[in-house]
């Protein structure tokens, strides 16, 4: 990778603000620490979506103003946030009931690798010396309607994310729907992954040879829409 | 007249005996009872099995406890956090074991603790490392792994209010776990910030009710984990 | 913005089909949702399976949509009552099923089926003819049976209070089954007393979180079962 | 049975009575319908028992006066009921977890039939016409700490209750751990039915021969206290 191409597609608010795009009116949400936080930023006026932490609190709002936060009063990712008008609180078993039981509409989650099948592993590179710390990863895979996984397409190193067979340990199996890029939006279908969109400058055949599995095209030709 | 008040934490926690099993409430900072977590120091017990989301952080509550030498094995989910290099190292160094659960599994395994559930089947974990060695079952189409419920000798859980019952209400995300530690429990010892006159409570807003609940302590200024980390303080 | 208010109990349950599951909410007249039952009725659905603890009373709602023969199956855990003729008449004489289960399991296996576990153990009903041809499974020296998750198409619940975004409060003992219920089911369908506006309800005090809520209807002075059948109501 | 052995032995409100001298200051106690409901008229002064209703109360308080009560107030048995000072409700989930996790510090209940090895019978005859129906008594007998049984000592027609064996459909397996009938007080032991108090006026033979199976005589004489 040279510094060319790290120009080419989405920024990460770019990528956040695409994913936001697809979130239906009325939505029950759960965003993953990193870039699928900055989800919330970007949903189109007219839409009202709720917000799922798993720590047991429906109805999350922003983080606080400075010195307005309750250290009781934190997100997933252990920050500061604040509960808007109808929000409920509720303990971690009910919390987990509403993940588990299918209740929540979307979790948009980061990811080490995804493949061709829809397994994910976002929880443990494997490192020996790695202190292995899952939380709720696992579970929401396993049990919120849908999941989308927002990432760059390549690790830091170039190496592609999607892959025929993840090598990291698995958070969940078969359990991914789509998977929002810097340079391109993937269905996984039965047959593999499928191009959906590509970001604007990116050709296909620059997503597929960044691809570690096979990449179906798009049917016809498509174009982004929705930001600048 | 019943009244589970105690004179204080140190009174609270002195029959947790060595190799007990702690339940600890708390999500980080979020209803972490620092001041028992601190009396269970000063009262020495050693060899604990642990249980709680985390491993706390810097060298006070949860992480100050672990620091002492005082834990074998935890249970959680994320033993890491910000500020948090006390379990780390030593589980680098072989002076602590880690049980690892899913964070949903962990609330639900305690939730069947103390609902007389042994034991219950979930889709959380197939597939992965964490469902490794446990007995797969299929309903419907979907695998599923058995996990068991768990239980406690004690728990050390923080409230914002109780009555002499033991009725305890919450504030806002210290909820977590603490609700379902109460129930799994043999002996339940709550903190809390302020304690109310019997029938003070809402009968239709408590969340813990008292038989859940064995001692209460006051403890009207609890601490919070990113003060004392911030300010340096290395418990005791 | 999020309403999920709609006109009246007959837009409410419109599109309960012939054979659905319809979990409903009360036992005996506590938090018996009586306008919607009466909507269903109403409505025509028929070959019904039906969860609730009880059958009904008199005339009126459960055992008026019983009497009217829409329900194929009962699934409860005491289908007798003060004032219940209706259904031990039609069970005596062949036209309708019983499905009965303890009440623990009941909640339980409601609970369960929200929650996404498919299946648990119980020691309850062990040894006795509930427990025949249960798979049976020992944990630690003592038997439980093996029972299932339960779900439903439709749930019908009553509420005290709820705001445009489903959120719902419950009186008293009215309680009972109702929030469990409202997770095991497709669709839930709340009538309740009040709307207040969002932002109305406390957040520490709500008991059924808006996800689990799909359509809301006031039915601002809800009749009682024991009202009606003393002034000898027959529904329709 | 003639008109005068109906006037042996204790009567409805003594059984309760009795039971009620048992049960420890601030227990947590749930009480099945008929005689058992008699208990909370006679806890003696100075002692605190908290009630549990296993359609979601606990600290159940008295019926209401007249006019009073709320439809929506109830107790297992569906009559209305009042809620005491520091009373919580909760759903029906987790009332019998409370129930089956075991919470609850005494459930004292009817019973059709006890046998010597601790089964109970008390939520069916077994007639063929007869409706099944049987609440929470099977989640109650294998969850609470304690069950006590309080009954008249034979049925209407002088059959024996407790028995070697039950022949109506159980309830619970060795769930029992005392019995308080109008006769006597038995304890359910590994060697089989212990007495361990006679009524006032009552032979250890009289209530011998009412006994379905094997009765263990009390080591030492033994006169009740308590009341009048």
């Amino acid at each position: 990778m040279n510094t060319v191409t790290s120009k080419i597609g989405l920024t990460r608010e770019q990528m956040a603000q695409r994913v936001a795009l697809d979130i239906p009116d009325g939505s029950y949400v759960n965003l993953g620490i990193g870039i699928p936080e900055l989800v919330t930023r970007f949903v189109p006026e007219g839409r009202e979506l709720i917000y799922h932490t798993e720590n047991g609190l429906l109805g999350m709002g922003p983080s606080p103003e400075t010195g307005m936060g309750d250290p009781e009063l934190i997100n997933a990712g252990k920050r500061q946030v604040t509960a808007l008008p109808g929000a409920a609180y509720f303990h971690q078993a009910d919390s987990f009931a509403m993940i588990r039981g299918g209740h929540l509409d979307l979790c948009v989650l980061g990811a080490l690798q995804v493949s061709e099948k829809g397994d994910i592993a976002n929880w443990s590179t494997g490192a020996p010396d790695a202190i292995p710390a899952v939380g709720g990863a696992m579970d929401l895979v396993a049990g919120v309607k849908s999941i989308y996984v927002i990432t760059q397409h390549c690790t830091k190193h170039g190496r592609p994310k999607l892959v025929a067979e993840c090598t990291y340990p698995l958070t969940g199996l078969a359990v991914i729907d789509r998977i929002y890029t810097d340079l391109a939006v993937i269905d996984i279908t039965p047959r593999g992954f499928q191009l959906v969109e590509l970001s604007p400058g990116v050709s296909f055949d620059y997503v597929r040879e960044r691809t570690g599995a096979r990449l179906l095209p798009i049917e016809e030709d498509q174009r982004m829409a929705g930001y600048e | 007249m019943i009244n589970k008040q105690v004179a204080d934490a140190a009174e609270a926690v002195a029959d947790i005996f060595d190799g007990a099993t702690v339940m600890i409430g708390g999500f980080g900072e979020a209803g972490s009872p620092i001041e028992l977590i601190h009396a269970l120091i000063d009262q020495g017990a050693a060899g604990l099995t642990v249980v709680n989301n985390n491993t706390g952080s810097g060298e006070v509550g949860l992480a100050a406890l672990i620091k002492a030498g005082r834990v074998a094995k935890m249970i959680c989910s994320y033993p890491r956090s910000l500020n948090s290099t006390v379990f780390p190292e030593m589980y680098r160094s072989g002076q602590i074991q880690l049980e690892l659960v899913p964070q949903g599994t962990l609330a639900e395994r305690i939730r069947a603790g103390g609902a007389g559930i042994p034991a219950f089947y979930t889709p959380t974990s197939v597939g992965t490392p964490l469902g490794e060695g446990k007995e797969l079952r299929r309903f419907d189409g979907r695998d599923y792994v058995l996990e068991y419920g768990l239980t406690a000798d004690f728990a050390l859980i923080k409230g914002l209010a109780a009555d002499p019952l033991g009725n305890v209400i919450y504030n806002k995300t210290a909820r977590n776990f603490t609700p379902v530690m109460a129930t799994a429990a043999t002996t339940t010892i709550v903190q809390v910030t302020s304690l109310v006159a019997k029938g003070e409570l809402d009968p239709e807003s408590i969340i813990t009710p008292g038989i859940f609940v064995h001692r209460i302590v006051r403890v009207g200024e609890p601490a919070y984990e990113s003060v004392l980390v911030a300010k340096g303080v290395s418990y005791p």
